[in-house]
């Protein structure tokens, strides 16, 4: 079996789910990767500290693609906390840690082996913590 | 069909790696490694100067490799300046050169399949003095637009800077026509050779360029050295790029005067032992003879592109008539960084991503491309390899 | 005393060779020269971007060699740019930094002792900007004169490079002192670390300059590459050096954006293997310890001094209660390049000239000095040679 | 015995002949190694095509001093084209083709084993071909 192209990676990476705008979202963060040309952009719907609705947008390589998709999966219905929480151990996991209790999302353990795509695996989830920095978009204007 | 493949040592120690990345930086020969080796331990000192044997040894060496490098590319060593490599060279020429004229509204020509190495110094020199950058475009085949680079010329354009061969098309240049035409302005030319050095035969004193430079890491060579070749009528005029010891006739702190010919441009201590690799590397290259290296390389090219057809859903960029070992293309609803991490797991090499090209890349409205590129190392395995571990992105990814 | 000979391969081939050149550029140890092999050999690729493994393991020896040479220098790796060497990377801070501020009427401080590679481009920057170039003087002694670098500061003074220990005095600067006093003036200052590097612990994190340089080549590492150390708070201000690929976010022909970081100024691609062996150099030197090698040169350079006392007609310039093992002088009546080519003869390599130094020799009414300069690699049979050329060279001259 | 420091050569080198001025001279010419620092000026009598006289003044290393003393010596009396085909005998000299009858300038052959002291024996030599490409200085004014 190929470590980093499990069958998940490939059908979320090539069938994104959770692809598409958001026009209701609280929160949004572009991540973007110009060495490798990944670019995406993560909407939030946030209320009452809940993420309600996840979507994200834009193109890339199938382990950057899988990874936002399972991520936004795995959102929805977590507190911002607990999606703080999700981001460590997301965060443990491709640096080599054995994490347990992430589900689906285990399928991107493989990444850590190659230097070179851990940060193709990591993107959407530094626009979630981008996005969760921000205080709701409502607020601000 | 690789006869030659036995002089580098990286199948000793990867018998099955398929290195189809050439054209980012070639693997090594023996011979260049023995020689440096040979320098560091039997013949090393600091070069220029020194009064004892050691020193002048090392300098007789360092002077020979000029000459060597002079004599692959038929220039004059007077002529041949010791620099990192293509990059630094550009540099150089954009600093101590154009600079040095370039007003405000005059013009700088480049093309749309430059590297950034020759593109980013113009950019900025222009940006600086106000200058504009006038880009000549190529064709959907990867033909540069001779017709548009005739035209672009006016009595504003002060510089060309075109490539000779592109790292991603593989397209080789009519460069004597280029340079024929430049000269027919009086527009001073520089050729990038990067892509060129290893892969044809490089004449300098037939095409005459203004300025010419290649890296000796493409080359068979070692990291950290390349050569600029500057037209002795340049020579004399240009200032000074870096300064420092080496390059200076006498220093007080009222009046200082510089040395004259390529070690004004060589501040500092230079990279004795690369310098002598790379002449190494050259004379490699001339042993082997160009002749049979071209025809080695565009066997193998026509028969990477007979075999690419048969792989599904590709499309391939760059298909000049004139074209070297390179072979960049895309493969539907695969992204380039997945097919390149798929074909490492079988020891295939080969580069994604957009090729230090980005203003080429974007325009073939691509986010990135995978490269194949070929050398003197290869054989038709590694192309059965490459063409193999494809087919076997594309079972991956239409499951 | 001499138990890390037989780690420079040079004598295998030399048996009698007296190496007391070291200054100009050291003889290199067997496992600088080992690990570069085997990057060209067994770890090759171009770094950076490339997703396959022989990239990705020379990527990561590439960056671990920063970590390593910042580890020997104490300082981040963040902050470690690789240069071809100290010469490059004055000229990279007097053109992207310097020049940046520096205006007519300015000051910018360096002194008598410094190497040209520390004065011209100085010289160079001031004169295109119409700023003062200020001399710190030293004494005959060769030391520095403090009381007049503390006067030197005015609402003018604008830079400062200084050597941390001058090539022909074998003076060890203030440093610490010289830092502190520019700081307080909130004037940014350059060390020029080239001949400390190898000889003296360097912690620039307690010395905590502005920017550092040393060259690997004068370390026992490798031709061609260096580091420059540049403090945080300058690296994101800092404009582009040289341009090309590897250091750019992005390039549109409108637009472009380059990195933040060390490759920021790194422009093309990089001395790969030459950086890996100045890692190894420095690595192989915290296992020798900075302490053992310390004592073993001071002790020699003591036998050196008390031995050379025994020669006819000698003056040494350089006394500094404080110095390296480097021992300048002049014999009476004798020409420093007739005391060289007697002295090559018997196998002793020293230099003769004016050491890239001109203004300090000019300062001490010689046409050039002799210079021995010591080295790890030294012993006390190397001097006893040296001292019985030099009585020979006496000899011959007083027929 | 020492190929480079033969004792003709020392001699010459730390007791030049025809060292001084020579206000009444036709011809000067500076010979200067930025490098080494080797500097001597070379004066000329020249009277009706014969080399009347010659001085030096300057310093440098033995062998570029011992050059100059042998080669002033020999000029005095030659004719300006007997002095050009000497010219030609030593630069072969000096670059290593044994060359007859040139008597004690001899003594400057195993220069041309030492390529970093080449030039310092050269030095007198170009000053004198400089010098004697000018016209008189007489004529000049
Ligand atoms: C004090 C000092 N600074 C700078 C340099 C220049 O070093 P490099 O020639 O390696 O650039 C040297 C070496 O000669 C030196 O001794
Ligand atoms: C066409 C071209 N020009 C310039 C360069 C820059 O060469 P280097 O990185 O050796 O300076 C390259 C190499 O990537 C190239 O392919």
């Amino acid at each position: 079996m190929h470590d980093l192209y499990q069958e998940l990676i490939i059908d979320h990476g090539t069938h994104p789910r959770r692809f598409g705008p958001l026009p209701e979202h609280t929160h949004h963060e572009r991540g973007h990767n110009p060495l490798c040309g990944d670019d995406l952009t993560l909407y939030l719907k946030v209320e009452d500290g809940v993420i309600e609705k996840v979507r994200f947008e834009g193109s890339g390589c199938a382990i950057s693609m899988a990874s936002a998709s399972l991520m936004a999966e795995r959102l929805e219905g977590l507190s911002v906390d607990e999606a703080k929480k999700l981001f460590e151990k997301v965060h443990s996991l491709l640096s080599g840690t054995p994490v347990e209790g992430l589900g689906k999302i285990e399928a991107l353990s493989g990444v850590c082996k190659y230097p070179m795509r851990v940060k193709c695996a990591t993107l959407s989830w530094h626009a979630l913590m981008g996005a969760l920095e921000q205080s709701s978009e409502a607020t601000e204007k | 069909m690789s006869k030659y493949r036995k002089d580098f040592p990286c199948y000793e120690h990867y018998p099955n790696l398929a290195y189809l990345d050439s054209a980012a930086s070639s693997q090594k020969v023996a011979c260049v490694l023995e020689a440096m080796t040979k320098t560091y331990t039997e013949r090393y000192a600091n070069v220029h100067r020194g009064i004892y044997h050691l020193s002048d040894i090392a300098t007789g060496d360092f002077e020979a490799a000029r000459v060597t490098v002079g004599k692959y590319f038929n220039a004059n060593p007077d002529q041949i300046i010791f620099v990192r490599g293509a990059t630094e060279a550009i540099n150089l020429v954009a600093t101590s050169f154009t600079q040095e004229f370039l007003q405000e509204g005059d013009e700088v020509i480049i093309s749309r399949m430059e590297h950034h190495a020759n593109i980013v110094p113009w950019y900025r020199l222009c940006h600086e003095k106000k200058a504009k950058l006038v880009v000549i475009e190529c064709d959907a085949k990867g033909v540069l637009d001779m017709d548009a680079y005739r035209n672009a010329f006016n009595p504003k354009t002060k510089m060309v800077a075109l490539t000779h061969i592109s790292n991603v098309l593989g397209t080789i240049n009519p460069a004597k026509e280029m340079i024929a035409i430049a000269k027919s302005h009086q527009v001073p030319i520089l050729i990038d050779g990067a892509q060129a050095a290893a892969h044809i035969p490089v004449d300098i004193s037939d095409l005459d360029p203004d300025f010419y430079t290649a890296s000796a890491h493409k080359m068979y060579g070692p990291t950290g050295v390349g050569f600029l070749y500057v037209k002795k009528e340049h020579l004399k005029g240009m200032s000074p790029y870096q300064s420092g010891g080496n390059m200076i006739a006498s220093v007080s702190f009222d009046d200082i005067t510089y040395l004259e010919g390529p070690m004004r441009f060589e501040a500092g201590t230079p990279h004795i032992a690369g310098s002598i690799g790379f002449a190494r590397a050259c004379e490699y290259m001339m042993d082997v003879g160009m002749s049979y290296i071209q025809s080695h390389e565009q066997a193998l090219l026509m028969y990477l592109q007979e075999q690419i057809e048969t792989v599904d859903g590709l499309e391939v960029f760059g298909q000049a008539p004139n074209k070297i070992g390179i072979v960049s293309f895309a493969m539907k609803g695969v992204h380039p960084h997945d097919i390149a991490s798929i074909l490492d797991e079988d020891e295939v090499a080969v580069r994604a991503g957009h090729h230090c090209a980005m203003p080429l890349v974007k325009s073939m409205n691509q986010p990135a491309l995978t490269r194949i590129s070929l050398g003197l190392n290869n054989n038709e395995r590694d192309i059965d390899q490459c063409i193999k571990s494809l087919k076997k992105v594309r079972e991956i990814f239409s499951a």
